[in-house]
């Protein structure tokens, strides 16, 4: 499997909702640290919204899938990771188009919407303690990969290896936005609960291409 | 272990709003068939400008409570300290705007300020004027000159008053939205907590203040302030409060003020009534005159034990406002 | 651990008191120069009745919160859950007395009585005309047929709303004295405590609610109630108390009530509004129509977690009077 | 000494603030159990109160003293108890009249009117659970006494073995005041703090002619 087709968006959703789920503590744990600790809460509910709307969704276009879901989670986690992230599955899916499968090529061209949509509606960019700062550079991973040739497993790979560094270089980061802001240089050396998001979400697309 | 009425704790949020227009239907209305999407119940007043709010439960009277006569037309409600969604906020944007636009006033909080922003975009997308203002009152989030990156907390009461009767006078959208702005420039608050809260969800509390520690400048979800430490009199932590709210501003000898001292829920009033009274000596001292005072609860976040202090600068114009009668079931202000 | 704002609890009341009177100026006085002796601000209105009351400290807005236009001319203020004394009473009663004679209303407790009593005397004496009035609202604290033994609790707001409204429509002292009993005699409160409170120079609670259980009927001094056991849904909580409430009277279909939901001090809105909401279904169901609703602090002890519900059967003249305007720093309404 | 003077009077004063400071944590604990648990804290009030009054007070007839010391304890503890003791102490006083000292004659009539003062008050009688169900059996005992000729220090031992017997009947009485009447039978089997204040204060007296 080069691409992933609708129903591979399908499993990646259902997916990410059982990886929410079990990182549910986790991410409340991290967000409790340097923020308000509902980040957890926040993504069990968006992923389940997203992956009920897949299981219901008579959806054929993978694109499309992927902005209904960015959908249904800035109606069902409106925090700011919620709707980030929602922003980005909208973005997403809308640069993927009509494409009947999303092979390396319209992979990169989403996450690469995806992540601007983040940075566009956070009003914040690459260095900021944020989920940018795992999936800017997987995205950037997913074009070298695309140019290059790789496989989609190959290129999901790649990706995750980077939005994984870029998590941990995070960490050295001090927190500019939201709650995090106010305890500044106490932010740094703390992981951050939306820049792991981000590692979660490469993870699961990568699972998927590889599984 | 949550010593908290409740059902199941996921129907906190939607009983509680149902209990809300239950208690109050001559006042409060919801639109799009959604609980959240809470509205002014009545007419609309033809060309005058709407103001709408919106964030988390957890805080009443915040935010819904200043949905009323004089005040605001609409409120949307999010999850306990969880900002409501975008599409919500249109809802409720579309139901109040009578042709005069509508201004967005709110606490400085990203998940907010990112739904807001969307809804805001939504909005103009269906020819509805749209502007915002965003409260960030807190002195103790970040220092001066980072103003931007302050919490918004129980100061935005003096924000919503003062626009509130200025759409009610029938000024413009320009006109509301510069004496939001206006507001928000001239009031400043500080906070401590003793105890933290439970979000009903999670049912147990997201942080620990240790049995005899206080926390001063804590949020009002919980937020780290600027120093955890001993708990003290209530006369040292007014004294230790007061000079960061009032050199911030700075508020001056000869200045006029309206002073919010506000229980952060479980504190009852005995005990605000003893943080007034030296917050009083402090600005007697200081050659600072009170106008008027408001104490209780204006800004909550359950049931934390703690208290916040704002102080108003008041000029001519925001005290005209600031006096006009006010009407919602929350909150109660005849002609002053 | 006292988690409180405090300076030396032995001065609890008198700087509660203090800030009181330094917040509110223009609306409260004292007299005899003791911070006790609660009066209204401004003239005496000639020959308008004046009501009294008076009680113990730590139940905030009551009693002097009450004090205001529409309402209460004066109050008396004693240390936490202790009467004032009989002398304190008289220096209010002789400052706000208009010619036209004094009612005391004030709760079912014995120091309050025995004190009011012998204040009564001693006005006498000085040639005022004093009638009492006592609000014994509280189902839980006697059953039926041993009404006079029962305890008053929140449902003493309305005794004070409707007296209140008729003195300052000009009602004689008879007939003031005939509205306030008219309103105890159509008002019955229960109420739930989820925790203890602590009086601030006991310094620990006087009595203890394991971790997870609650006391119905229990009273605003923690007196003990009907049964304790396991904590429970807020539906389930409602369902026990409101036959109790709704039998005593009784409630009938095709009555018309207002309800009252009142926290203890600690419990926040966001509970007494999910009480609310199924409080309003068991009317409904039973055909009791709601007037209207107040949900609030209205008779608290201080930090406790808990909550009272009060039924009001209103008539022709008892809803016009309710419907009065009135005006304190604790509790304004406009003329509904 | 067969007759108690001013200064006799004082040190009973005294010696009743330093009881009630000792019997405090005693006398919230009888009240937590069957009322609000305040009876400690308004006696302290009460007899720190007459006895700063007795220290400072010019007054040379023991009756006038006593007299003196209700009026303040009823303004310093305005508590059931504290106004039933206040009107104790005025009544009584009264009953005392221009005496130069308080002898078995007047002591009973100090007591009688003591204890009416209360019941009328109070608007209560013996065998309600009380005050009155241990001063009044000591009334009639000093009363007895006096009659039989009996010395002051015997009347008062006499008296004082009444109010503890008194009140000792009164713990199988049931509650029919104040906070206590509303736990009904449950106030059965416990001893009454205000009645244990009635043994406290005859027990002063005694002291006082004893010592
Ligand atoms: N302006 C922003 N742009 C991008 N990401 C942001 C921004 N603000 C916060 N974040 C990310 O959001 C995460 C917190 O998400 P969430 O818990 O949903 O926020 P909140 O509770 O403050 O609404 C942070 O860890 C950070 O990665
Ligand atoms: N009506 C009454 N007459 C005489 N004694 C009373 C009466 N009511 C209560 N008492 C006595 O007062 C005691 C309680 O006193 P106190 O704690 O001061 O009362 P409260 O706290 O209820 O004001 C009881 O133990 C009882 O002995
Ligand atoms: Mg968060
Ligand atoms: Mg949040
Ligand atoms: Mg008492
Ligand atoms: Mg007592």
């Amino acid at each position: 499997m080069n691409a992933l087709d609708v129903d591979a968006v399908k499993s990646i959703l259902t997916r990410l909702k059982q990886v929410m789920d079990d990182e549910r503590d986790r991410l409340i744990e991290l967000d409790q640290a340097i923020g308000d600790g509902d980040l957890g809460l926040a993504m069990t509910k968006a992923f389940t919204a997203a992956a009920e709307e897949a299981d219901a969704s008579e959806e054929t276009l993978p694109g499309k899938l992927l902005m209904r879901a960015g959908m249904v989670i800035a109606k069902a986690a409106p925090s700011t990771m919620g709707t980030l992230v929602a922003t980005g599955f909208m973005r997403g899916g809308k640069a993927v188009g009509e494409a009947e499968a999303i092979g390396p090529g319209e992979l990169a061209a989403f996450w690469r919407a995806f992540v601007d949509g983040i940075m566009q509606r956070g009003k914040t960019q690459l260095g900021n303690k944020t989920i940018v700062d795992s999936l800017h550079p997987a995205a950037e991973a997913l074009e070298e990969a695309a140019a290059a040739g790789k496989s989609l497993a190959e290129a999901l790979a790649d990706a995750a290896a980077a939005a994984r560094k870029g998590n941990e270089a995070a960490k050295m980061m001090q927190s500019q936005h939201g709650r995090a802001a106010v305890f500044r240089d106490q932010t740094i050396g703390k992981e951050d609960g939306g820049a792991y998001v981000g590692v979660l979400l490469i993870e699961a697309f990568a699972a998927q291409a590889a599984g | 272990m949550v010593k908290k009425f409740l059902n199941d704790p996921k129907n906190f949020v939607v009983e509680m709003l149902e209990g809300i227009i239950a208690a109050h239907p001559r006042q409060l209305a919801y639109v799009a068939d959604d609980v959240h999407c809470i509205v002014k119940a009545g007419e609309r007043q033809p060309n005058k400008v709407a103001i709408a709010t919106g964030g988390g439960s957890g805080h009443l009277p915040l935010f819904l409570g200043y949905v009323g006569e004089g005040l605001l037309d609409g409120c949307a409600v999010g999850d306990v300290f969880q900002s409501p969604s975008a599409e919500q906020m249109l809802e409720v944007t579309k139901a109040i705007d009578a042709g005069a636009g509508v201004l967005y006033i709110y606490g400085n909080y990203s998940g907010d300020i990112i739904n807001f922003d969307m809804a805001a975009e939504m909005a103009d997308m269906e020819g509805i004027r749209v502007e915002s203002v965003i409260a960030a009152d807190d002195v103790a989030s970040a220092p001066k000159g980072e103003e931007g990156k302050r919490r918004g907390v129980a100061g935005i009461f003096y924000v919503y008053k003062c626009a509130g009767a200025m759409a009610a006078e029938g000024g413009t959208l320009e006109e509301v939205k510069r004496i939001a702005e206006k507001a928000c420039a001239n009031v400043r608050t500080m906070g401590v907590a003793l105890t933290p809260c439970i979000v009903p969800e999670v049912g147990t509390p997201g942080f620990e203040i240790g049995e005899d520690e206080m926390e001063i400048g804590m949020g009002i979800h919980g937020e780290r302030g600027i120093r955890r430490g001993p708990l003290r009199t209530a006369d040292e932590i007014i004294d230790e409060i007061m000079p960061q709210i009032v050199d911030d501003l700075p508020f001056v000898q000869g200045d006029e003020v309206s002073v919010l001292v506000n229980s952060l829920g479980a504190t009852p009033k005995e005990e605000l009534y003893i943080l007034y009274r030296r917050v009083s000596q402090i600005l007697g001292e200081k050659g600072i005159r009170v106008f008027n005072t408001y104490v209780g609860e204006f800004a909550t976040s359950m049931e934390m034990a703690g208290a916040s202090v704002s102080l108003f600068r008041l000029d001519d114009e925001l005290k005209r406002l600031l006096c006009k009668p006010a009407h919602t079931p929350f909150f109660v202000q005849p002609q002053l």
